[in-house]
């Protein structure tokens, strides 16, 4: 068995479980210089957004369960009620089904609802509404309505909630054409593609993760909207390049940081879209550093790591010294007790232990 | 109490007030368009023999009635959702017989641009807004349209309402159960119709529904329900212009269950073997075009000359139909890609089968 | 009708005949399972505070002489399907208190073996066949047990039956809807219980159901429902009994609303800041636990020294559960793959995370 | 654009839509010798093997809809009720949810349910008691309950269906511990997988294929079942290895067909078991081979074929002459037009056009 680093617990809100946060590694923000950016939490700069939509185009509007009185149950939504009264922020009975279909129909008629289900698990109710329908309206009927809907929802592990609800269940939603799916790592692209999700005309995924809530970096002022579609060098290296994406990233980042020390340089590829996938930023990092390490939380077999292996041997083959390497979650449903959980999820060690068994493969000299 | 005392279709017209004597014209109108149906699932039945059509083909015959009393009930403002057993309310609702026909064969010219066929009609123009494949999926959408009209501004006659159409089956998917419960807590001009052929496939109501009455169920969300004969045109007709005007000036949903009855198997290839014979003939003679047509000739509206002359009217629209599809050009392989998103975003996937995967 | 006329309480005690006069002895143990569960859950909430207890975790406070008057109802040899709010249950239908506590801690002595946690104990023996996360999951697996027992053998007074538990939110969802149809539909030895706490998380039964009398929604399955008072242990207890004997004996499914109240937030970690003080004070004063205390002394059944040592003593029992629970030892990381799959196969994944794939 | 192959209609079932059939080449059952073995199509072999298990066991139940009085939507349940009776055949609402669920409730208690989904497309309805719940329950639960459930259902598109009718989605569920995936191209693995499944205790997705049902081949008497989770090589070769299932397997073997004239030897890997895995075969073969080609009806990203790639590039490394080439469908939700159906869909051709390329980037030589 492996040894788990300890983790460090930040303060969490009341309303989220368990004490067992996740140390802050430096972010995207830290590294790319920010004028007129402000310092807050992931979960600011969603609230934040979302409140600057809202402002914008009376079309914007939030629905889902519990997002109103209480606020949001990871309180992204908190003070919207109140700003925006109950028909723009719409607390819903419990019916992922019934109320995705329902925003699914009112995008159809010119609104751009935001809905957010609380956790990636609860989507699987609203699956046939989101794949057979929101996905494939558009094309299905000729280009003739479309279905500007964003969903916003988190998916992880990590705070003990226990096999049903700790999925990563994303690289479902990637998979599907007629969807778009982003996965913003740091405050500033929760902003970026939030803003670029909600003024896209097509259904798009937004995946949030329960670790990222109260991580901070600059923010932005501004409207500027991401380009969906498009990964990020987060970190530029020479050695070796880590591709992740949400959660994953800090951890690369992490990583990447314990390696400088040790004179090894790591590029991390922040994905920020799954799909479309940006095949050839991620390509062209490892055509570089000639070494790739695939790093998620969700399980390893048909993962998005999976097709991030496949892309880059099938894109870069000439330049890569060894097989890329996998680094995601133990193939079981994730247990409660924290140290089963804690072996079954990938961490900190266990991508630097790849990294290192990467460069040890290739005979890696400084 | 709402939730208790089923309203009979009586009382809603006396309530709304809308049974009032027809014009010739108008009874005349409703059945071309009975009849037009009728000659088009024929024709769609042979040109599905010949290969002309694909996939799954579900008719409207035996449901003639049904479809043109509840098409003529909407105001051409108001949305509709509807099932894959569409192309009757895709004629009624003004669509193009050409164009659907044409979305029949898969061509460029079908209203959905041969992308949907048979059982995904769209009409953006003329507010219909889909048929939909998957049992119930149309119901929760149709509930967000009828969100959008409550947003969009308050009550009133002159607003827009939708209808969401479902066979007897659907009402024993959660879809339906979650929708009609938003539909009512959020109070939406919504009108809910179950077509109740008896089947869903070959399953009978009795053995799916565990409250066969179906326009019962409604009680669970205190919407008020109403069983109609769904071989009168004018009782449909009436009571989804009652339901209508409830859903637009009080903003509440309504359900209607009309009493239809299938002529034929589910779907074109299907043989329907598990009908006994006494089913199909109670279905034959229940059959509501040659009735209409009796009615209509012994009213003195029309004689068979008449008759016929319609029935030939409407056999050459459905030839036409069939030439403008045969001759519309199918969609080419480079359009593949086209309406894959609304809005373009960078390395969107456009590979075709085999590609080499271009990354550098 | 069956499905119109709402039966009280009252109706159906009459009916099945269940109103008699307890023993003393039977009230007074019904004191000491509601003391222990307060007990219990108090001390799980200081255990959560303390870091012990991780995950989301939902306590029974305020329902627990619904859980108790259900529980008691029950046969041995029957079955029961309940949410992630079941520590109660679980202490009710008999599993050991510390091993429930050790579940909590995440201990390999726990009744999931630490694997579940707060929402997820089981009990194989006991037939308590979990609580379930995700709302609403449970329901369709608890008609799939009384499928099962239909299909064991005929009915009969001394079948089994399975009892299903659901919030009042949880109405709203599709797969009660099924659910219920299917129970309906085929007949089977189930009772439906709602423990409406008026709260779903922060939303009110009003603003989530269209029909917010929640024993009415069996109308559309023609299940007949009856309200009754959840903090009246007896008054629940009895309504069990006779739901579940007409589902012994006649194969019917019943269904059952329990009127409860929430005393804290929907977990551990909600401050409830969206509850009125009035609501707060309105739960506290309904507290069913103090209240039938004061019964029991008032009736004679105890004096305050009794009732004082009884409380005093399932305290002790917390006090051990809690001491079991810390010095169980927690689950090995080499325990990972254990019950991975029930039948072992080739090539089955057993990797950590960052391994080697190992392939040759 | 590419010109596609005409396919040769066989005679369909009056259930079963259109008359775009596939043209049926060798299939495994045709390169190995069975003895007593019968010729039947692959409907029969499931209809016979699912009489003689619920005749074995009477724990074995079905239930679905319309398998019974309509005696299935594909007549894989034919005259079954008429042997049985309701309650063994079970004919359901149209509740994919409820009696998904319910069938997972009586597995619970010691039945063996076998489900008939109508496609895989309306698995959606019911995936979160398949996933959340069959896919839990034992592990979950300590083991103290398990789930022998089989949920038969077929996949694919070819047959006009449309979007919403005509997806492959099982790489979902292949992405899902605690759930088995089995996946049978010919009538004899129809029925011996079919037999482990049955008789495994945990939940087994039983993947058919519309174009299937209709292809013959021998089928041993006996009942013995295969090994859930070892891929099988159907048709031995020294040149290049197609990976694929279901179907697909028929059009590798086409094409293996086809290259055999030009003197290529082409070695086709059956999957069999989409969950667990057999990556040492699919590796054997490439290290045997040095060229690799994954073939799947699927879309491209994120797909099957992902993990396939994935696999052959870490686990055969060193052995490949070039980048594996993947072949699967385009990224559309797929059209009803036959002209665009075939443009989307993967073919012969296609994967021919894949192989030949790989073998000039390789400069092979016979
Ligand atoms: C979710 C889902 N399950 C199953 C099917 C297959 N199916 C198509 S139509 C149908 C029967 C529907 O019956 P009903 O609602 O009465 O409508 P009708 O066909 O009689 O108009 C079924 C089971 C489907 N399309 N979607
Ligand atoms: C499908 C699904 N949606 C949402 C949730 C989150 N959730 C957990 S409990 C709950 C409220 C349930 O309310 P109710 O049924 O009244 O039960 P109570 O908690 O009051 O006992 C919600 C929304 C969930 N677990 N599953
Ligand atoms: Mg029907
Ligand atoms: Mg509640």
């Amino acid at each position: 068995m492996t040894s788990r680093s300890g983790t460090v617990a930040e303060p969490v809100e009341a309303s989220e479980p368990g004490a067992h946060g996740y140390r802050r590694p430096l972010t995207r923000a830290d590294h790319v210089a920010m004028p007129n950016a402000q310092v807050m939490t992931y979960r600011q700069a969603l609230n934040d957004t979302l409140r600057q939509e809202m402002i914008r185009d009376d079309k914007v509007f939030l629905i889902g369960e519990e997002i109103g009185v209480f606020e949001g149950s990871y309180k992204i939504t908190a003070g919207l009620l109140a700003e925006f009264g109950p028909e723009r922020v719409r607390d819903t009975p419990i019916a992922e089904e019934g109320f995705t279909g329902a925003a699914i129909g009112a995008a159809m008629l010119g609104y751009r609802p935001v809905v957010e289900i609380m956790t990636i698990n609860f989507t699987l109710k609203a699956i046939d509404q989101i794949v057979n329908h929101a996905a494939k309206i558009h094309s299905m009927f000729g280009g003739q309505s479309s279905v500007p809907l964003v969903l916003r929802t988190p998916g992880g592990g990590g705070q003990q909630l226990a096999a049903t609800h700790s999925q990563n269940l994303e690289v479902w939603y990637a998979h599907i054409p007629g969807l778009k799916v982003v996965a913003p790592s740091s405050p500033a692209d929760a902003k970026a593609l939030l803003l670029a999700a909600i003024r896209d005309n097509d259904p798009v995924i937004f995946l949030e993760n329960l670790a990222l809530y109260n991580t901070k970096g600059p923010v932005p002022d501004g409207d500027e909207a991401a380009e969906i579609g498009r990964a990020a060098v987060v970190r530029a290296g020479t050695d070796v390049t880590i591709v992740s994406y949400s959660r994953g990233v800090l951890t690369a980042l992490e990583v990447a940081e314990r390696f400088e020390a040790e004179g090894v340089s790591i590029e991390v590829v922040d994905l920020r879209s799954l799909r479309p996938l940006d095949r050839r930023s991620i390509c062209a990092s490892v055509m570089r550093t000639g070494r790739a390490v695939v790093f998620e939380d969700d399980w390893l077999t048909y993962g998005i790591g999976a097709e991030l292996s496949a892309t880059i041997a099938e894109g870069a083959f000439d330049y890569l010294d060894a097989p890329v390497r996998r680094v995601a979650a133990a193939e079981v449903p994730l247990p409660y007790a924290k140290p089963l959980e804690l072996a079954a999820m990938p961490d900190a060690d266990d991508l630097a232990r790849a990294v290192r068994e990467l460069l040890q493969d290739t005979r890696f000299r400084k | 109490m709402p939730s208790s005392a089923p309203v009979t279709s009586a009382e809603v017209n006396q309530v709304a007030g809308h049974r009032h004597e027809e014009s010739a014209e108008t009874l005349i109108g409703f059945y071309r368009e009975m009849a037009l149906i009728r000659a088009f699932e024929l024709r769609a039945s042979e040109m599905y023999a010949r290969a002309r059509i694909g996939g799954y083909c579900h008719l409207n015959l035996g449901e003639e009635a049904t479809v043109v009393g509840l098409m003529d009930a909407l105001q051409p403002s108001d949305y509709l959702f509807t099932t894959y057993r569409d192309h009757g309310y895709a004629l009624a609702r003004g669509m193009e017989p050409g164009k659907v026909m044409a979305e029949l064969f898969g061509k460029t010219t079908g209203v959905s641009r041969g992308r949907g066929g048979s059982m995904h009609m769209f009409d953006a123009e003329r507010r219909m807004l889909g048929g939909y494949g998957i049992v119930g999926g149309q119901i929760p959408p149709a509930v967000g349209a009828a969100l959008a009209i409550s947003m969009d501004g308050p009550a009133g006659a002159e607003t827009e309402a939708v209808m969401c159409l479902m066979g007897d089956g659907t009402t024993n998917i959660g879809s339906f159960h979650e929708s009609l419960n938003l539909a009512g807590v959020w109070n939406l001009p919504i009108v809910f119709v179950i077509i109740n052929n008896r089947l869903g496939m070959g399953t009978p109501v009795e053995a799916a529904s565990a409250e066969p009455e179906l326009y019962k169920r409604g009680s669970a969300y205190r919407i008020p329900g109403v069983r109609v004969d769904g071989n009168d045109v004018i009782e449909v007709r009436d009571a989804a212009l009652a339901a209508l005007e409830q859903a637009r000036i009080e903003r509440r949903p309504a359900l209607i269950e009309a009493m239809s009855y299938r002529l034929r198997g589910h779907s074109v290839v299907d043989p329907a073997r598990y009908r006994s014979v006494d089913d199909t003939a109670e279905a034959k003679a229940q059959d509501p075009v040659p009735a209409f047509r009796e009615r209509l000739i012994e009213a003195g509206h029309l004689d068979a000359q008449a008759a016929t002359a319609i029935d030939q009217e409407v056999d050459l629209v459905v030839d036409d139909a069939v030439k403008f599809a045969e001759d519309s050009p199918d969609p080419s392989p480079d359009e593949l890609f086209d309406n894959a998103y609304a809005t373009d975003v960078a390395n969107a996937p456009r590979s075709l089968p085999g590609e080499r995967l271009v990354v550098s």
